[in-house]
């Protein structure tokens, strides 16, 4: 309930929310710090954090890089569990941690629930674990007090949207479109008719990810959905402005 | 499989939203094609009209004699067209994604013979076809690559990770989750989200069927043991299928040793410690990874067995003790396969080349009434550069150096 | 044949002394195999067991629906045990070596493939075996000495005339003039001294039979055309005669047209005008030859068909209208080559190709109730190195390039 | 008639006889000029001249080489018959022709006896010809008067020999060994055996060949044959120390 209570409450002084995203320890946790710090800073309303893992499946080239650097660098699940928490006991607004369900069931499922809630971490999102193939997982959400964030795609019937809804829990996070993370995706007609299943399938409040870009994506999301998820795109302007560039561009998203 | 997939502890679906459909419709006409006598039948005339099925199974007598232990019998999978078992769940395949109405395949491959037999059955069928390729692998196996594109694929190099197999299935996954309307990825081993496992071990079922039918011809009854490399498992689980739960059949798996089990630099997975269960690509198996659960690299001599998961069906059997399994070193493997070459004039390929190994060590402790048979996955003058510079050869690389200097202008 | 081991106006024996009593003895063993239904039971069984014969005829629904006439069928000899026809001549002559009690095999090879089938039937067969290939033949066909020499066959480089296959025919008589006691001959095709050409063909014509049956099973009735390209003529004459003499088939022999039939590069004996009656070679045929009768150099894109002399039993078809003959350039064979591949997922050898491409010019003036059937007596991924070459690919040139940047330290 | 007649009356005087062989246009018909006339000023009672023949199957390497190196000189079949009867002419010796049947095939029979005999050939060595493929041939020996030599080879049976002799003419030729020429024969207690064998089975004069390099060789067969045949051995001669080797040579051998 947490975490769906804050979005709500969030929303009432906001039209759009910003959900951002954030690879631990790429380029480095010194500058996952910075990035967050601007992040807050310009008003990001929640912040995904992906722990790294070598085999991101659903994720593009630019976080796939970002996986691998990372691991190159031997980031370790200890290291980013310490950075949420961190983080979640720094900045006043919600932390998930996104990741691949390996990464859970390799630290222990319950001890990861009781490291996240001791992190003070609010949501986890995975992107290859459904809820048939994640009974105890979701379980120990329920236990933990931790939503499990459910994805729901356009390739998702209504009957699929109104099943996984029931397993849900904070938001649900709608891919925009077919593919992985990181190409442009474009809001047309089809998708407001997406939209509109997604809306009658839950009453959880909707945010909206792969390929928001600009202030333009995030205007033509404003009053349909609650939040926007901004992922690939900070990081690409990380690794070519650096992490100061990262608060003006945030700024200037809504 | 449960309805989840899952065989004992291991296998499920652990798959992207996007594609959740896309699994449904895939189980529901598999299921569909499974309860059909009439769609068997249909793949059992393109085995037997297109690839030559049933393959033979060949007598080695001059390896019977060497070791003087039980009758040594071959399944002849590296007959094949194309020139392994992989041809069998290729074509399969095809004839669901037919069924489908899809128009476009996607596969990944690791040695480079899954691309060949799907790239070759796009052809057949007529479909569009993407093969997604480590960069590592594309380099190590051009010529597989220039029959791929010769046949009209589209072979695209992977250029993250470890840049071999698993990192082209993380690939052909994201181009499945983009193209999912269209596309049907041909997962090239018994392994992956369900249905796959079952799905590829069923098409492959049909090497037990015909073994089981040929060794009781020629034998007269069961063989003592059976022998199999493993990678993915799909060949394995396809002859085992023919045996399993005969009593007095024992099934052998045999995994890549690489410079031995404790060297760090093999892809054994149930044999040897090294193994720890995991979920990745989409199901749940024993991974070759580390504690975080981050998969590690992995070495064989041989392309095809070198990768970091196995079939779930095989662990599962393997708990319950129903298949023993053993590992082969790339030494033992490259002297398996120089016997073989010498006193059969078979060439097996370095991954079949594995069950070679394990079954010579045992034929000589049977009886000379027994009788053992080895699946030959596939042949290895495909592996030509390979087992070429595996073996060191002097005058092969002398070819290559005088074949570049006439390039090089 | 007749008692002078001629065929009309062709063939005979043509020989040295020192071999006329070895070829008694080979004449009379092999009319004994020929009287006696065993052997070839025996022989069908080997094929049966050790090859995957029969051969599957595949339907080529997108070449027939392409050309839009006749259905085109493919006999499927690439699916051979070492890729091509001719183990059906070699495993034959191996039961024969058996019976005649001889221990050593020798053969001549331009190609390789049958220098490979010989060695691979040899290590069968436990004899010991010489394979004779011309050096150049070596330096472009390195990858099949490479399997002889680890199947146990000791490869000798002609260095003499023009290094070719015709230079290894004359070494290999050399060999056996020397060793004619304890070694047989295993000649590669359809010609030679008297029994070779009529022995050869009978063992080839498993094809021409199991053709024969599968037409009819699946087309109902004979094909109106059959094609076969035409090297030494070993795999034109074991299909054509599973069709000899029945009305209303027409049987094609195609030649190597290289570049064209008035480049004077190319290997047409019975298409074209460059080639006179003459004895060379044990026998007596039509060569490619000048005024005074020495033997000309001859070019074609593949290998197995770049030979100055052609079967004396086509000649004498030839002669009768018995058999029409008709020559593909290389360029057009390339062509046949990527069409095949692309629509069918086939890779014929470069020498089959030929007859694609015959096939292919005549298939559109049939009616689509006729069938025709080609012979593809071989696979083409053994050419890699030809065909990639002929394509002129350049990963291909590349791969090759930095294999050879890795040996060359 | 003529050729056995001339190496009986021969052997009449000599002990053993010495026939000696050359390839025409090998390396130039000049120096099978010089060649010729050392070998007839050494002694030399018959001399084969071989014409080159691209395929000589039964020829050993020296003899191999020396005819595709003539061909690639461009010798062609009238150059060799003129240069025949030009030293049938100049040397009151018999000369053969030896050479394979496609290029008398290819020359037309009955013209090539014709234009022997004109040259005054006396016989004609066709390793690949045997009477029953060359019938025609043979009938064509007898009209032109011209000896068909024949083979007889170790492991020619004694009703093969008995057959042979029927169509054969001026003298026999033996192998002394399985294989090619060139290299070295043994003359041991088989070969006296094969030669009793030979002797049984034919009245013609008999020639030994094969291997047959030094004086030793010679004498060994002095008493037993008709005649010794050197091949291969001065043509190694001429290639390494040149024609003038010749003479000493042949004179040494008796
Ligand atoms: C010839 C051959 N055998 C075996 C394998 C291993 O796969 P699997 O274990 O699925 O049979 C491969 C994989 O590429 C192969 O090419
Ligand atoms: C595949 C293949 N086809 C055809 C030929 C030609 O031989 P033949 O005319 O005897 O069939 C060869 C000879 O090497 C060959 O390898």
């Amino acid at each position: 309930m947490l975490l769906e209570n804050t979005i709500r409450n969030k929303r009432q002084e906001k039209d759009i929310l910003l959900m951002t995203h954030i690879v631990l320890g790429y380029p480095s946790f010194a500058t996952n710090r910075k990035v967050v710090a601007q992040m807050v800073e310009n008003g990001v309303d929640c912040i995904e954090m992906q722990i790294p893992f070598s085999e991101p499946m659903a994720d593009g080239p630019v976080i796939l890089k970002a996986n691998q650097e990372s691991l190159a660098q031997g980031t370790s699940v200890k290291e980013c569990m310490a950075f949420g928490a961190e983080m979640a006991a720094e900045y006043d607004i919600p932390f998930l941690f996104m990741t691949y369900y390996n990464i859970v069931y390799k630290y222990g499922e319950e001890r990861f629930f009781k490291d996240c809630q001791k992190a003070n971490i609010q949501g986890l999102i995975i992107p290859d674990l459904s809820p048939e193939m994640g009974e105890n997982f979701f379980k120990l959400a329920t236990t933990y007090q931790i939503a499990p964030i459910l994805i729901y795609a356009p390739t998702s019937t209504n009957k699929r949207m109104a099943s996984l809804n029931r397993s849900a829990n904070g938001f649900i996070y709608c891919a925009a479109r077919r593919g992985v993370t990181g190409t442009k995706s474009s809001f047309d007609e089809d998708f407001d008719t997406y939209l509109a299943r997604c809306k009658a399938a839950t009453t959880l409040p909707l945010a909206v990810g792969f390929g928001i870009q600009d202030r333009a994506d995030v205007a033509s999301l404003t009053g349909k959905v609650d939040m926007a998820v901004i992922g690939s795109q900070t990081i690409r302007l990380v690794d070519e402005k650096g992490p100061e560039a990262v608060g003006p561009f945030i700024a200037g998203l809504r | 499989m449960d309805t989840k997939g899952y065989f004992g502890n291991w296998g499920g679906a652990f798959i992207p939203e996007i594609l959740h459909e896309t699994f449904e419709q895939l189980k529901i006409s598999y299921a569909e094609a499974r309860k059909d006598p009439a769609f068997w039948q249909e793949y059992l005339q393109l085995m037997g009209s297109y690839s030559c099925r049933p393959t033979p199974l060949t007598y080695a007598e001059n390896l019977t004699k060497h070791f003087g232990g039980a009758k040594i019998f071959i399944k002849r999978e590296d007959l094949n067209h194309t020139g392994a078992h992989k041809a069998n769940n290729v074509m399969g395949q095809g004839l669901l994604v037919k069924k489908m109405g899809k128009k476009r395949v996607i596969a990944e491959t690791g040695a480079g013979q899954h691309g060949v037999a799907t790239a070759t059955m796009a052809a057949k069928f007529g479909f569009e076809c993407t093969v997604y390729m480590g960069e590592v692998d594309v380099q190590r196996q051009r010529p597989n690559v220039f029959w791929m594109e010769k046949m009209g694929a589209t072979v695209i190099p992977v250029k993250d990770g470890s840049r071999t197999l698993k990192d082209a299935i993380n690939e052909a996954f994201r181009d499945w989750v983009t193209n999912v309307d269209s596309t049907h990825y041909v997962f090239g081993t018994a392994c992956g989200p369900a249905p796959f496992p079952e799905m590829v071990s069923w098409f492959q079922s049909i090497i037990g069927q015909e073994a089981h039918k040929q060794i009781l011809e020629i034998h007269g009854r069961m063989p003592a043991k059976i022998y199999a490399c493993v990678g993915g498992g799909s060949n394995a689980m396809g002859i085992f299928q023919g045996f399993l739960g005969k009593d007095n059949v024992e099934l052998i798996g045999v995994e890549a040793g690489g410079k031995g089990l404790h060297s760090g630099q093999h892809a054994s997975r149930l044999c040897g410690n090294d193994a720890t269960p995991g979920i990745a690509q989409g199901y749940k198996t024993m991974f070759l990874q580390n504690d975080e659960g981050q998969m590690l690299e992995t070495h064989s001599v041989s392309a095809g067995l070198d990768y970091v998961g196995v079939s779930p069906i095989l662990v599962d059997l393997w708990e319950q003790k129903k298949v023993r399994f053993e590992s082969a070193t790339d030494a033992e493997v490259m002297e398996a396969l120089d016997l073989t070459m010498k006193m059969e004039g078979i060439i097996p390929a370095l991954e079949s080349a594995h069950a070679f190994v394990q079954a010579f060590k045992e034929a000589p402790k049977l009886g000379k009434d027994e009788a053992i048979i080895i699946n030959q996955s596939g042949r290895g003058d495909k592996d030509i550069f390979t087992i070429a510079h595996a073996f060191d050869d002097p005058s092969w690389k002398q070819f290559i150096i005088d074949r570049a200097k006439e390039y090089d202008k």
